[in-house]
């Protein structure tokens, strides 16, 4: 049976409706481990004390923020190409999910950064970003709450997400360009030779996990609830056509 | 047990705790919303079958 | 080139509205599209003119001009550019005697704002004079007009065009005096469980 | 992406329902919209274009106020920053470079939703789609209008304001060249915020929200290049990338425009 069998709404629900508690189980898990362990269990940075604690928050959301973004650009390009609703619907779905996250990154990393720069908002190139990555959410929710058909609403809201993503891309080496950053390397990165410490890592890991598990448990939550919404729209289309 | 934040305890606390109220409004907010759309579903269901 | 029609099935909001539609026009006929409103009647025309895709089925015709009531006729230029517009996006000339034959020889330096709708829609039709394209698929052309234009467009479509090969497919229900044959889609309306549209996977 | 009809008549639509989900109004339109009229006695040539393009520069003429809206915000927002800001020449030289292309990007987006209404509103965009003219040559048309009637008198108007801001003398040259290398971008994107809400009721307070944030990288470099040319500094850098965006607009998102033209007009 292809992966394109779960295209079909009805066998999509059916085979992840029952994953849904696990998954929803596990992210609890994994994010109470993750945070508490974190929060409780890892002694303070030398250098930012204990705002080092943020990171278990401000990383993993400012990763998910971009992979949602990421994941909407495949559905929207599997949507395009093989008409598959269940993919445009899942990427209706995460756009609000990937709002929060940007939110909680934003909100996060203003704090984080408060103590050391002295003000609650500085223009720091990956800070910059993530604000044009929450306009650009905006704009693809927007644009999906925009128009009835569903059929135009995903085609075009596909087309943003693409077109959105080349000038995401665009912005942010803009940013870069145009102010030199004073965001901490990037913690995760994996060529970075002063890596996170490691009794940072392992929670922050967990944390990370946590989010994901989150973000497709809820994922899966939206899509079905959006497949349920386009099913009731269509019986009664199809009764309100069958009664004239 | 309270872990010492030192001075800068308001601010962690504040991120924490706007970030878990952010994760918890958006579960609760999709917990609702499926709920709600279930229940229609049905009703729509039951009437036009 | 003749246009031959086989089996169409065409959707309109997610669910299909005709289904199983065939007809064959050969060179110089035309087709009255009858049926209540809502049967289908623009969906049908639109799929024609690929402005949207059918379900299903297939058509073969040379190249088509898709008009609805709504003529694209700029108000703020005059009846002469609006032709000379369109004459040379479609890449052909201007025919000589194309306000004689649509009496708008002393409309043509007129704003089109200033028309009456019957000589807006006279403009309108002069427009499909213009670019000559072989089929014509016409929706609701005579909305709007005195009994007088109606005579009026169905000799230009007699004479100028049917005699000349053209095709026509024409939604109306105002009787345009063609002795041309109509196609009622009533039997033609898909059934409630018809297969195909966007909306079949949800159901 | 774009399929040419191969000769003879137009090619049917797909024959079976299969390759007819795949072939739908998305990306690859079916028969219709050919670049290569088939049998059409004209080759094509440029002239749909140019035609497309006459004619909405004579409309724009003639509603009047086509050149005159968007010179006329302009003005207005350089002249309402000093208000605000203060008369401090100093501060005002400083951030002129910023002001005047914030202030030129507003006056572009102003007019962007007028770009496909008017011809939406009066069923001409349906005759275009099924005309020999394919969708991205009216895109395409449509956008340089746009960029005629605003783009140029901003980047013409742009030194004059400068001087009520009091622009540093070297900069107005490199105010002039990225306001004339940024602002045709500033166009096509807006032609394809405009075509994407084209069918839509309040489309305009949206087509803003998803223009703005395309806008950002051609506003950092050309503000940029602005900047560097009032301190006297190099701007190759940012110029050659303000250039290299526009160029890349200008090259793709034509094809993204018609795409969403296709979609609204099923």
């Amino acid at each position: 049976m292809s992966i394109w069998e779960y295209a079909n709404p009805k066998k999509f629900i059916a085979t992840t409706g029952p994953a849904l508690p696990w998954l929803f189980g596990a992210a609890g898990l994994c994010l109470s481990v993750g945070l508490i362990w974190g929060f409780f269990f890892t002694p303070d940075d030398f250098r930012q004390g204990s705002t080092v604690k943020i990171i278990y928050l401000h990383v993993p959301s400012a990763f998910m923020a971009i992979n949602i973004w990421i994941m909407m650009l495949v559905t929207s390009l599997i949507w395009l190409i093989r008409r598959h609703h269940v993919s445009a619907l899942a990427a209706r779905a995460a756009a609000p999910i990937g709002i929060v996250m940007t939110m909680i990154a934003l909100w996060t990393g203003a704090i984080w950064g408060e103590p050391m720069w002295g003000t609650w908002w500085v223009w720091d190139p990956r800070l910059t970003s993530f604000l044009i990555l929450f306009l650009f959410y905006l704009g693809y929710v927007a644009l999906w709450e925009a128009i009835e058909d569903p059929d135009t609403a995903a085609d075009l809201t596909s087309v943003l997400c693409i077109v959105g993503s080349v000038f995401a891309l665009l912005s942010r080496y803009a940013v870069l360009f145009w102010n030199q950053g004073l965001h901490q390397g990037a913690s995760l990165s994996l060529d970075a030779e002063e890596n996170v410490h490691d009794v940072f890592w392992y929670p922050l890991l967990v944390c990370l996990a946590g989010f994901v598990l989150l973000f497709v448990a809820l994922v899966l939550l939206r899509t079905h609830t959006e497949i349920r919404l386009r099913r009731m729209r269509a019986l009664e289309i199809r009764a309100a056509r069958a009664r004239a | 047990m309270m872990v010492d934040l030192g001075e800068y305890s308001r601010y962690v606390l504040g991120a924490y705790g706007v970030s878990l109220l952010l994760l918890g409004w958006i579960v609760w907010v999709s917990f609702r919303r499926a709920a709600k759309v279930r229940k229609a579903l049905e009703e729509v269901e039951g009437r036009d079958g | 080139m003749s246009l031959t029609v086989t089996d169409l099935c065409c959707a309109r909001g997610g669910l299909p509205v005709l289904q199983g539609v065939s007809f064959a026009l050969a060179p110089g006929e035309a087709l009255i599209l009858r049926g209540p409103n809502g049967v289908g009647k623009t969906t049908l025309l639109r799929t024609l003119a690929g402005l949207q895709p059918p379900l299903a089925g297939s058509v073969e015709m040379g190249e088509a001009a898709y008009a609805s009531h709504a003529d694209g006729i700029k108000a703020q230029l005059t009846v002469a550019e609006n032709l000379a517009f369109w004459a040379e996006v479609h890449g052909v000339d201007l025919p000589a005697d194309i306000y004689e034959t649509f009496d708008l020889t002393d409309l043509r330096d007129r704003l089109a704002g200033t028309l009456s709708a019957g000589q807006k829609r006279r403009t309108g039709l002069a427009r499909l004079g213009v670019i000559g394209r072989p089929v014509l698929l016409l929706d609701e052309p005579t909305v709007s007009l005195d009994r007088g234009s109606v005579r009026l467009f169905a000799d230009f479509l007699k004479e100028r065009y049917l005699a000349q090969g053209g095709i026509a497919v024409i939604a109306t229900h105002i009787d345009l005096g063609l002795e041309a044959p109509e196609l009622d889609l009533t039997p033609f309306k898909a059934v409630p469980s018809a297969v195909g549209g966007s909306d079949e996977a949800f159901l | 992406m774009r399929r040419f009809c191969e000769g003879g008549g137009a090619e049917p639509p797909a024959a079976n329902r299969r390759r007819a989900a795949r072939l739908d109004g998305t990306l690859l339109p079916a028969s219709h919209g050919c670049a290569v009229a088939p049998g059409s006695s004209k080759t094509v040539r440029g002239h749909f274009v140019r035609a497309l393009l006459l004619r909405d520069l004579r409309l724009a003429v003639r509603a009047g106020g086509g050149f005159g809206l968007a010179l006329a915000f302009f003005l207005i927002v350089v002249v309402l920053v000093p208000f605000g800001v203060g008369a401090e020449t100093s501060i005002l030289s400083r951030i002129a470079p910023g002001i005047l292309w914030v202030a030129a990007l507003l006056a572009a987006l102003l007019s962007l939703d007028r770009i496909f209404a008017l011809d939406w509103e009066d069923g001409a965009l349906p005759l275009l789609a099924t005309s020999p003219l394919p969708l991205e040559g009216v895109a395409l048309a449509k956008a340089l209008a746009h960029w005629i009637t605003t783009g140029l008198p901003l980047t013409l108007a742009a030194p004059v304001l400068g001087i009520l801001l009091s622009l540093a003398p070297t900069a107005t040259s490199w105010l002039l060249a990225s306001l004339a290398l940024g602002t045709p971008a500033l166009s096509v994107i807006g032609t394809f915020g405009a075509a994407l809400t084209v069918g839509l009721r309040r489309g305009s307070l949206l087509l803003s929200l998803l223009v703005l944030p395309l806008y950002v990288p051609t506003l950092i470099f050309g503000a940029e290049v602005v900047r560097r040319g009032a301190e006297g500094l190099d701007p190759t850098t940012p110029i050659l990338l303000l250039a290299g965006i526009t160029l890349g607009c200008l090259a793709l998102l034509p094809f993204a425009a018609a795409a969403a033209l296709r979609i609204n007009l099923r």
